[in-house]
């Protein structure tokens, strides 16, 4: 018997990274309880961080494992970058936010840690098996995350919405998984390429479809999205933050990833499917953003509306649009950070707030807070010279060239409709008067709220290094 | 030598208006005056130098003005006879004008800013009339318009004051708005601006056409016309001289200098200026023809009826400049000049007399509540009845020279509508003895009406008129005016015994085709044969001069109280003639309503309802709207979540069937 | 009469028809949502075991097996977050769980 | 001849049958009571198919296990009988109609393999598993690749089982407050000293 | 000197940050700031006059030009002037201290920031200018949106936030298209070097669309009818300065975009536009200047005449003509003045009283003479008097169309009257007449501030007005290269063909 030739141990270095800091620091808790929270919460963070460095500093080549299910290229290592840095900053604010609120518990760090694996198994999925296991490994700690608060009715609640809808989800991607595998007879996706090439039946389109609506669950694209806005608002405010942050990155790269390797040969029949829900997405995310009070409710919208302009670039299908693709998910990763940190500083002696009136005034109590939170706001709304202008550029760049000129015209209107809430966020920081006086910063809220506004504004003046990186990653995947 | 004559109004303009304060009043008035005092002599230099010694024509280069393209144009100072003969013109009456300022505006405490703007009038004057392309002409243009906004508004406290002068400005921006049209249409046909060029190509451009708003015109005649649309604004034709009665608002001497003798005539000058290429247009020469002997007409009918001493002359110059017109129109535009020439004495000297009537009588300056003043002010009386006598052509006074010579010239024209201009021009002027005399009579003879009238207060039918800054004299007696009012209408007591007499000559006798030089366009034989009309013709004006005013000597002197039965008669007529052919009332039905109306039509209704209704606060409501659904659907229901998802993919793969997966 | 593979698909198709139907037209309670989930994931399971029998291919197989591994630790989630819901709300009635919505 | 069709017919009728119960049913207990019966025809079903490992395996996670569980928490939770809701008959239509669409059409993908007689190239042999099945045993053939070929899969299912356990400790796991524990060590540590204290009681005012 | 370009980005940065090290609140501080920010703009035009010296206008070419890897290869950061933009970087410099000093007293809240956020406009007006890329200058048009928002939202009037929001959506509106047009060209042409794409001829049918969404990004900039509703609102509630910088440069950059991209770029669409451009123009002056004439507030008045202003400009640029091009050039320096100065007029007044509302003024001759006076020399500019720069742009602009287009010119001529109508009807409301009110019986003339404010201004319209060759010949020699490159040029005057023999 031959055993599966294990792959080199750099190949998956972080992953190891990840899963065995996990289990270590799951038995360090266990034996000492809430006793080791802060060590179990600090040695967190550093094995997230190594994880990053870790993936950084792997070989820029593609390599595969297992048989090919693992797949490491530039477009992998960028994507785990990305998510990684962003569990890091979101873990970071959850553990401060962990000293003011009642979950605190080590595990929410280890769930972290599992779900932040399950992630970077998605990112390297390379074939059906693969992408489903990741999915679950993120999405069942991601289960827990939400209703981690557990004496909390709203995040139980926001929890169980989770689960109910991403069993379904995970049913219906496992459907199409099926049929997928049925008609190609294979799951890895250089073969389903292959009977794609081939040709595509009905069959393999039906798969497509019911992998499709699972994989927009988990990127929050309409009509899959529903659950976005209530369990965003629902969750602790970390957890919600990473949903935002990293479940969404690692899933996005999954879908291209499916797309364009597994069904990249047919992407005139699913570019209808991602052009739809591009729209579908970006029109909701803007228009019922406009409706919302509590700013965690506008983030949900917005990231939903982020997710479909950054499925603009998928649509275009082509390697320009994956650049725009990752450009866009690394600078929304910056920037919903930033949003999130400045939500969590929302914190008056009374507790948490989150309405969007309740930062009335801030400009004057704290100027600092408020311009970070401004630039955020311009550069979510894609307002040059900010990052998120950037992002904007390369997706719809991509689709312009690819004859998607109404794709991009739609979606520009859209964004307009979207800076409207946006604004209103600057409005009331800057030209309402309001006794906004929240408690002084943490340092670590003030170093990631520095850290995303000199982003925004630096990435916005400089963004050949995030475009340089992305242009590589993309290059690998085709 | 020009270039002081054409500059030393604005440095007298500069330092009165910049430095007033600083200096004083009396030192302002010294200045300006001076320094016009000193143009005035050197313009009678150049008069003599160019126009008598035939010193040649020539252009002082200043500088460039701008240059686009092919368009170049040039600061530059085109001295020729007609320039000098304006200059003259422009600045004896404007240097006189300033003399008597000093003494009738002496009470007015803004004496400064009054001079200043008297030297800048006439600083864009002397620019307007020394021009050597259209476009600088057209900046002295437009600077006497400014000035006389200025001058007219100068007592700002005035509602009616201001109402004038924003009115005067506006006709004559619509004049402006042919006159600019017919640059651009002379630059497009010449491919320049500069005069020279132009009328060296008049000939060749004539025989072309140009579409304009769809009608393909004969180039030239289009530009004449639409150039002649600006000196219809200027020198108040009619349809566009309803501003001119209400300019009456300003100080007299300012009525004097630009409402009568020097501004209304520079659309005169600007059709003697551009004679070349009029004479390549026949029509526009009919037309020239027409709406000057329609206004010398139509203005004095009105003039009959007026009882403001001020309107009366302001109507009569009005119908003077219709004269001059219809000397050009006929194409003796020597002849026109020569009626600006000596008009400029005899109605300055009119005004400026009406302006010490003014004062004598405390700025009263409605005639029904004059009457007998010759005893009390006999120099001005004196003075005024000179003026009288050379505006209804009294033999040997300047008038008889010119407007005769119009009268004849008219009958003498080839062009189309020379009878009506005969015609017209003929009868207006036992009109203009009429009402001449009528002012003489109503203010100087017969018995005083001012004792018995309260003072001050009747200004029942008169415009708001009355200059209230000067209030606080009681009732006196009507007391001469001061002597340095008095030297100025002697001086020009003179020009209008004299000047016809004098320069009939030059201007269109023997000596007139080496004195024009090339100034003007003059046709010798045309003005020969203006000699040798008919008898009757030749006497016509006398003639109706000497009914006229044995008219008015019935009605105002033998039978006082004719007029107002004849009045009372004729009611229609009466009101008709009284509400100026109620030019003013259809104006403002016809088109400054509407305009106002349509102003704030277009801002409630196409601003805010239709573009902003149906823009962005329609588009912003629309998006509310489209919010509130979006949120609805977010019904917190799992099942509904799960339905949106259902339907999702059950839409997906539906729509691949229908589509035809492959 | 030989049963076909499209006889499998068919009975995988409505039962899936009838899990996906059982979640949202359910008004009753939660844990027949989460049954209703199992049911779809059985109707998966039916599919790759078929597929896998008639391809002759044993990873379909393999496949469904990690599908029931995932689908009970899915279920032992599921139920441990409803019982953290029912402890803060003292219900599971489908049509309570709103707090939410907008 | 073998009677396997009559068998499909039997165990796919029961299947579905009480899948509907399952949604159908008004009582919980039922409800999981078919979902459990439902489980065990499925089983049958992949006996048919020869997938005798994984019917085991349902027999034995799901009926024994998840089902188990499930009317565990049927019962902990005391879950009542719930009536019908109006919303139910106002969505059936629409949802019926959904609902039959999308049937049709997952049956029309799957009947499209008869009309084209193969899969994507491959042959279809009825019950080609069985085929290969000669040699080894179904069990043997799972076994086989599982922990060599497909061992990432089943490192991930571990962890994935890792994180259902954390999970399901982290949610429910809890201390109830005012809950009386017995804490050998604190009593074991008690002192004298510290259990006793002696007050000086003030004279004449009372405790 | 190298870098000049780039200093004056730079420049307003400095002093910014400066600003933001000035600790406290107190009155000294604050002096500091406006002191520091005051000095920062004067120096910036120090520096743009270096530029302006170093820079040949005989010369069509970019001059001054700065280049450095940004992006990607193909989007780099380039820097450059040539004569159609070196006049309007002057006119941002030189327009910026008037902003500073203009808002020394009335602004007293938030001074830090107002100056912080004016500094940055700067810095952003001029990289619209001066950068020779087009994606650099897009995040510069662009940009300038964010300081003005706030500036609007901050410090402006009653409805501030209406106007704000709608200034901003209005305008990221209509550059969107714009945006997709930079992406379309970028990836067909392979470069967003505006030089390159100068010499790049797009497809006619792809020149079309490209067109229009210039277009519709410039439109709304300009403003042009019917986009213009933005324009009144933005300046009635915008603080004084804001105004100035709207009206003088902010609605500049349209026009810039115009004469920058629509025309050289595509030529060939813009000619077949140029009706669409004549009919929205004369609409523009007709419509606007009637709706100017039934104001109740002073802003509202002058915003809508810049409206009308600006019809004069467009229609201008697409006579294609020499005269036309420069004329609606010039126009619109000299906008950039005149209306800035009357918004600072009106400032004077609304700082003494705090309304707008024309029917609470009345006879501040009386009490302002010198006011009177300069706020006489901007109303005669903005009527087109000759002899203030006023002039020269609108004959030349209406020149160059009715060498065209004689129904075009014939009723922009018409806008002539209407504008001299509404420009003294305001100003007789405001100045002239009685002084009756109370509350203006004790309004001070021009304090030397304000003097030091209105002086320059008046000198120089008056002086462009005289001598506008100083700014006038800088636009010859890129409009001649731009008529010659574009062949669309109607051909020498001599040889005008309007002429039928």
């Amino acid at each position: 018997m031959t055993t599966a030739a294990l792959p080199s141990i750099v190949t998956i270095l972080p992953e190891i990274v990840l899963a065995g800091g996990a289990l270590v620091l799951i038995l360090i808790g266990a034996f000492q309880g809430l006793r080791s929270i802060n060590l179990v919460n600090g040695a967190a963070f550093a094995v997230l961080v190594v994880a990053a460095l870790a993936t950084v500093f792997q070989a820029s080549q593609t390599q595969m494992a297992f048989n090919g299910s693992f797949v490491v290229d530039d477009f992998a290592r960028f994507m785990k970058v990305v998510t990684l840095l962003g569990a890091a900053a979101t873990l970071a604010l959850a553990i401060d936010e962990m000293s003011q609120e009642r979950y605190k518990q080590f595990e929410l760090a280890i769930l972290v840690l599992l779900s932040s694996l399950g992630m970077l198994l998605m990112i390297s999925a390379n074939d059906l098996i693969a992408l489903y296991i990741g999915l679950e490994l993120s999405s069942l700690a991601l289960y827990v995350l939400a209703a981690i608060d557990r004496h909390n009715a709203k995040a139980s609640e926001a929890g169980l919405k989770y689960f109910v809808l991403g069993a379904l989800s995970s049913g219906m991607l496992l459907y199409g998984a099926s049929l997928i595998y049925g008609f190609t007879g294979t799951v890895s996706f250089a073969g389903i390429a292959t009977a794609v090439k081939a040709g595509a039946g009905p069959g393999l389109m039906f798969g497509l479809v019911f992998l499709m609506a699972g994989l927009a669950f988990k990127i929050s694209a309409v009509p899959f999205h529903m659950w976005t806005p209530d369990v965003y608002e629902g969750a602790p405010t970390p957890v919600t933050a990473y949903f935002a942050a990293t479940n969404k990155i690692a899933a996005m790269a999954l879908t291209t990833r499916v797309l364009i390797q597994a069904f990249g040969p047919d992407v005139s029949e699913w570019r209808q499917i991602v052009v739809f829900i591009s729209i579908a997405s970006m029109a909701l995310g803007s228009f019922a953003a406009i409706g919302q009070r509590n700013l965690k409710r506008l983030m949900a919208y917005s990231s939903i509306g982020h997710v479909g302009f950054a499925l603009v670039g998928l649509a275009a299908g082509t390697q320009d649009g994956v650049n725009g693709v990752l450009v866009y998910m690394a600078i929304y990763m910056a920037m919903t950070v930033g949003s999130f940190a400045c939500i969590l500083a929302m914190r008056t002696k009374d507790g948490p707030v989150e309405t969007i009136d309740d930062l009335a005034g801030l400009s004057r109590s704290q100027p600092f807070f408020a311009f970070v939170l401004m630039s955020l706001m311009f550069s979510l709304a894609g307002v040059p010279p900010l990052a998120g202008f950037w992002a904007k550029w390369y997706v719809f760049s991509a689709a312009v060239d690819a004859g998607l000129v109404p794709l991009a015209v739609i979606g520009f209107l859209t964004s307009v409709v979207g800076a409207f809430y946006y604004l209103r966020v600057v409005k009331v920081m800057y030209f309402d008067d309001g006794p906004a006086r929240f408690m002084p910063l943490s340092g670590v809220l003030k170093a990631l709220l520095a850290l995303s506004g000199v982003a925004m504004v630096l990435f916005g003046l400089v963004p050949s290094p995030i475009v340089a990186a992305a242009a590589a990653a993309a290059k690998s995947l085709f | 030598m020009y270039s002081a004559i054409v500059f030393l109004p604005l440095f007298g303009f500069l330092i009165a208006g910049g430095l007033g304060r600083v200096i004083g009043a009396r030192a302002c008035e010294i200045v300006t005056t001076a320094f016009l005092m000193l143009a005035m002599v050197l313009s009678w230099i150049a008069f003599f130098q160019v126009g008598i010694a035939h010193q040649g024509a020539e252009t002082v280069d200043i500088a460039p003005w701008f240059i686009s393209g092919g368009l170049r144009v040039e600061w530059a100072l085109r001295i020729d006879t007609l320039t000098v003969v304006m200059l003259v013109v422009v600045n004896t009456v404007s240097a006189l004008v300033h003399l008597y300022s000093i003494g009738y505006m002496a009470e007015d405490p803004s004496r400064p800013r009054f001079f200043a703007y008297l030297s800048l009038f006439t600083f864009a004057m002397l620019m307007l009339v020394t021009a050597d392309n259209l476009v600088q002409m057209f900046f002295g243009w437009e600077g006497v318009g400014l000035a006389s906004y200025l001058l007219i508004g100068f007592w700002y406290d005035r509602p009616a004051a201001n109402a004038a002068a924003i009115k005067a400005f506006i006709v004559n921006r619509i004049g402006d708005f042919g006159f600019a049209l017919g640059i651009f249409l002379v630059f497009t046909l010449f491919g320049t601006v500069a005069l020279n060029d132009i009328f060296a190509r008049a000939p060749e451009v004539a025989k072309g056409t140009f579409h304009f708003l769809g009608y393909d015109w004969p180039a030239v005649t289009l530009a004449c016309l639409l150039l002649f649309m600006g000196a219809m604004g200027k020198s108040a034709q009619f349809l566009l001289h309803t501003w001119l009665p209400d300019a009456m608002e300003g100080p007299t001497p300012v009525s004097a200098l630009i409402h009568a003798a020097t501004m209304v005539t520079a659309g005169v000058f600007m059709v003697a200026r551009l004679s070349p290429l009029f004479e390549q247009a026949p029509f526009a020469q009919t037309a020239v023809l027409v709406i000057g002997a329609t206004t010398a007409f139509f203005a004095a009918t009105i003039g009959l009826v007026q009882n403001d001493i001020k309107r009366v002359i302001a109507y009569s110059t009005c119908s003077q400049l219709g004269y001059m017109f219809v000397g050009l129109g006929a194409g003796t535009y020597s002849i026109g000049i020569f009626h600006l020439f000596t008009h400029a004495f005899f109605k300055a000297l009119l005004f400026l007399g009406a302006g010490s009537v003014i004062t004598a009588m405390h700025h009263e300056q409605d005639m029904r509540k004059m009457g007998g003043l010759w005893k009390s002010i006999p120099f001005t009386g004196a003075m005024m009845v000179i003026g009288t006598l050379a505006l209804t052509g009294f033999p040997f006074t300047a008038g008889f020279y010119s407007k005769d010579a119009i009268i004849e010239a008219a009958y003498a024209s080839d062009r189309a509508g020379h009878v009506f201009a005969f015609l017209c021009t003929a009868f207006a002027a036992l009109l203009t003895a009429f009402y001449s005399w009528r002012l003489v009579f109503m203010t100087f003879a017969g018995t005083p009406h001012w004792a018995e009238a309260e003072a001050h207060a009747g200004t029942a039918v008169a415009p708001a008129s009355a200059e209230e800054e000067h209030h606080g004299h009681g009732p006196v007696e009507p007391h001469e005016s001061p002597l340095v009012m008095l030297v100025p209408l002697a001086l020009l007591a003179v020009g209008a015994l004299a000047a016809g007499l004098l320069f009939k000559g030059v201007f269109f006798g023997g000596a007139a085709e080496s004195f024009w030089n090339g100034g003007l366009v003059f046709e010798e034989a045309l003005v020969k044969k203006v000699e040798d009309v008919p008898f009757l013709v030749e006497h016509a004006a006398l003639i109706m001069m000497v009914i006229g005013s044995a008219l008015a000597y019935w009605f105002y002197v033998v039978n006082p109280s004719l007029p107002a039965r004849l009045a009372a008669a004729n009611p229609i007529l009466y009101r008709f003639l009284l509400n100026k052919w109620y030019f003013d009332e259809i104006y403002d039905f016809l088109i400054v309503r509407p305009t106002l109306a349509l102003a704030r039509f277009f801002w409630k209704e196409g601003d805010g309802r239709l573009i902003d209704g149906f823009g962005p606060d329609g588009v912003s409501a629309r998006v509310i709207d489209v919010a509130r659904g979006a949120v609805r659907l977010q019904s917190g229901y799992l099942y509904h979540y799960a339905f949106a998802m259902l339907i999702g993919v059950a839409g997906f793969i539906t729509y691949f069937i229908i589509m035809g997966a492959p | 009469m030989t049963i076909g593979l499209t006889h499998y698909l068919t009975v995988a198709a409505i039962l899936f028809t009838l899990g996906v139907f059982g979640i949202f037209l359910n008004r009753k309670n939660i844990i027949l949502i989460m049954m209703c989930v199992e049911l779809i994931l059985l109707a998966v399971n039916i599919n790759l075991v078929a597929f896998s029998a008639f391809r002759g291919d044993i990873l379909g197989q393999v496949y469904a097996l990690l599908i029931l591994t995932v689908a009970a630790a899915e279920a032992a989630i599921g139920l441990a977050i409803l019982v953290v819901y029912y402890r803060n709300r003292g219900t599971i009635a489908v049509e309570d769980v709103n707090m939410m919505r907008g | 001849m073998d009677f396997s069709f009559a068998f499909f017919y039997l165990f796919a009728a029961v299947l579905l049958g009480s899948a509907f119960m399952v949604v159908a049913a008004r009582n919980p207990v039922h409800a999981v009571l078919f979902l459990i019966l439902a489980f065990v025809n499925a089983a049958a079903l992949f006996l048919l198919l020869s997938a005798e490992f994984l019917a085991m395996i349902l027999i034995v996670v799901y009926v024994g296990a998840v089902a188990v569980l499930f009317l565990f928490v049927v019962m902990m939770l005391d879950v009542d009988f719930a009536e019908l809701k109006q919303g139910f008959l106002q969505y059936l239509p629409i949802g019926a109609l959904i609902g039959v669409l999308f049937l049709i059409e997952l049956i029309a993908v799957a009947s499209i393999i008869v009309t084209k007689g193969k899969i994507a190239g491959t042959p279809l042999a009825v019950n080609a598993v069985a085929q290969g099945a000669r040699n080894i045993s179904n069990v043997k053939a799972i076994g086989d690749v599982l922990y060599t070929t497909y061992v990432y899969y089943f490192e991930g299912a571990g962890l994935i089982l890792l994180v259902a356990m954390i999970g399901a400790i982290v949610l429910t796991l809890h201390r109830r407050e005012g809950v009386k524990r017995q804490n050998i060590s604190a009593q074991n540590a008690r002192t004298k000293l510290a259990a006793v204290e002696l007050r000086k009681v003030p004279f004449r005012q009372g405790v | 000197m190298p870098g000049v370009l780039s200093g004056l980005l730079i420049l307003p940065l400095i002093g910014s940050a400066l600003i933001l090290f000035v600790r406290g609140e107190d009155e000294a501080a604050l002096s500091n700031i406006r002191y520091i920010a005051l000095l920062t703009t004067l120096v910036t035009f120090l520096l743009s006059l270096v530029a302006w010296w170093q820079f040949d206008p005989a010369n069509s070419a970019f001059q001054l030009v700065e280049q450095a890897s940004w992006v990607s290869s193909s989007i780099t950061f380039k820097l450059g002037v040539d004569g159609y933009s070196l006049p309007f970087v002057l006119l941002t410099t030189f327009l910026m201290p008037f902003c500073i000093l203009a808002s020394w007293s009335p602004i007293q809240r938030r001074v830090r920031e107002y100056m912080i956020a004016f500094l940055i406009l700067e810095t952003l007006m001029i990289g619209v200018f001066v950068s020779l890329d087009l994606v650099l200058f897009y995040l510069f048009f662009e940009g300038g949106l964010i300081p003005m928002f706030l500036i609007i939202g901050v410090w402006g009037g009653e409805r501030r936030i209406y106007a704000s929001f709608k200034f901003f959506l209005y305008t990221l509106l209509g550059s969107v298209l714009l945006l997709i047009a930079v992406m379309a060209m970028w990836k067909t042409a392979g470069t967003t070097d505006i030089a390159s794409l100068l010499t790049y001829r797009f497809a006619p049918a792809m020149q079309k669309w490209l067109w229009l969404a210039f277009f519709a990004s410039f439109a709304v900039k300009m403003p042009m009818w019917p986009v213009h509703t933005w324009l009144p609102d933005a300046h009635v509630e915008a603080p004084t300065a804001g105004s100035v910088i709207l009206a003088g440069i902010l609605l500049k950059m349209g026009g810039y975009g115009f004469i920058r991209f629509s025309l050289p770029m595509f030529p060939d669409a813009s000619h077949d536009f140029a009706p669409l451009i004549y009919a929205l123009s004369v609409i523009a002056i007709i419509y606007t200047s009637l709706v100017a004439l039934a104001q109740e507030d002073m802003k509202k008045l002058i915003a809508y005449s810049s409206v009308a202003h600006m019809g004069l400009v467009t229609m201008g640029l697409f006579s294609m003509t020499a005269q036309g091009i420069e004329g609606a050039m010039f126009q619109m320096v000299s906008h950039g003045l005149v209306s800035g100065a009357l918004f600072l007029c009106v400032g004077v007044v609304y700082d003494r009283t705090h309304t707008r509302q024309i029917a609470a003024y009345g006879g501040l001759v009386h009490r302002m003479p010198l006011y009177a006076a300069a706020f006489m020399v901007f109303t005669l500019a903005n009527i087109g008097l000759p002899g203030t720069t006023g002039f020269i742009g609108e004959f030349l602009s209406l020149v160059g169309t009715f060498r065209v287009n004689s129904w075009v010119a014939f009723f922009g001529t018409f806008g002539v009257i209407l504008s001299a109508a509404y420009a003294l009807w305001l100003y007789r409301k405001i100045i002239f007449g009685k002084l009756v009110k109370p509350e203006l019986m004790n309004m001070l003339d021009l304090t030397p501030r304000e003097m030091c404010v209105m002086a320059p201004l008046v000198a120089l319209v008056i002086f462009y007005g005289v001598r506008p060759g100083v700014i006038l010949d800088a636009f010859s020699a890129p409009t001649e290269a731009l008529l010659k490159s574009t062949g669309l040029a109607l051909g020498a005057v001599e040889a005008a063909t309007l002429v039928v023999p």
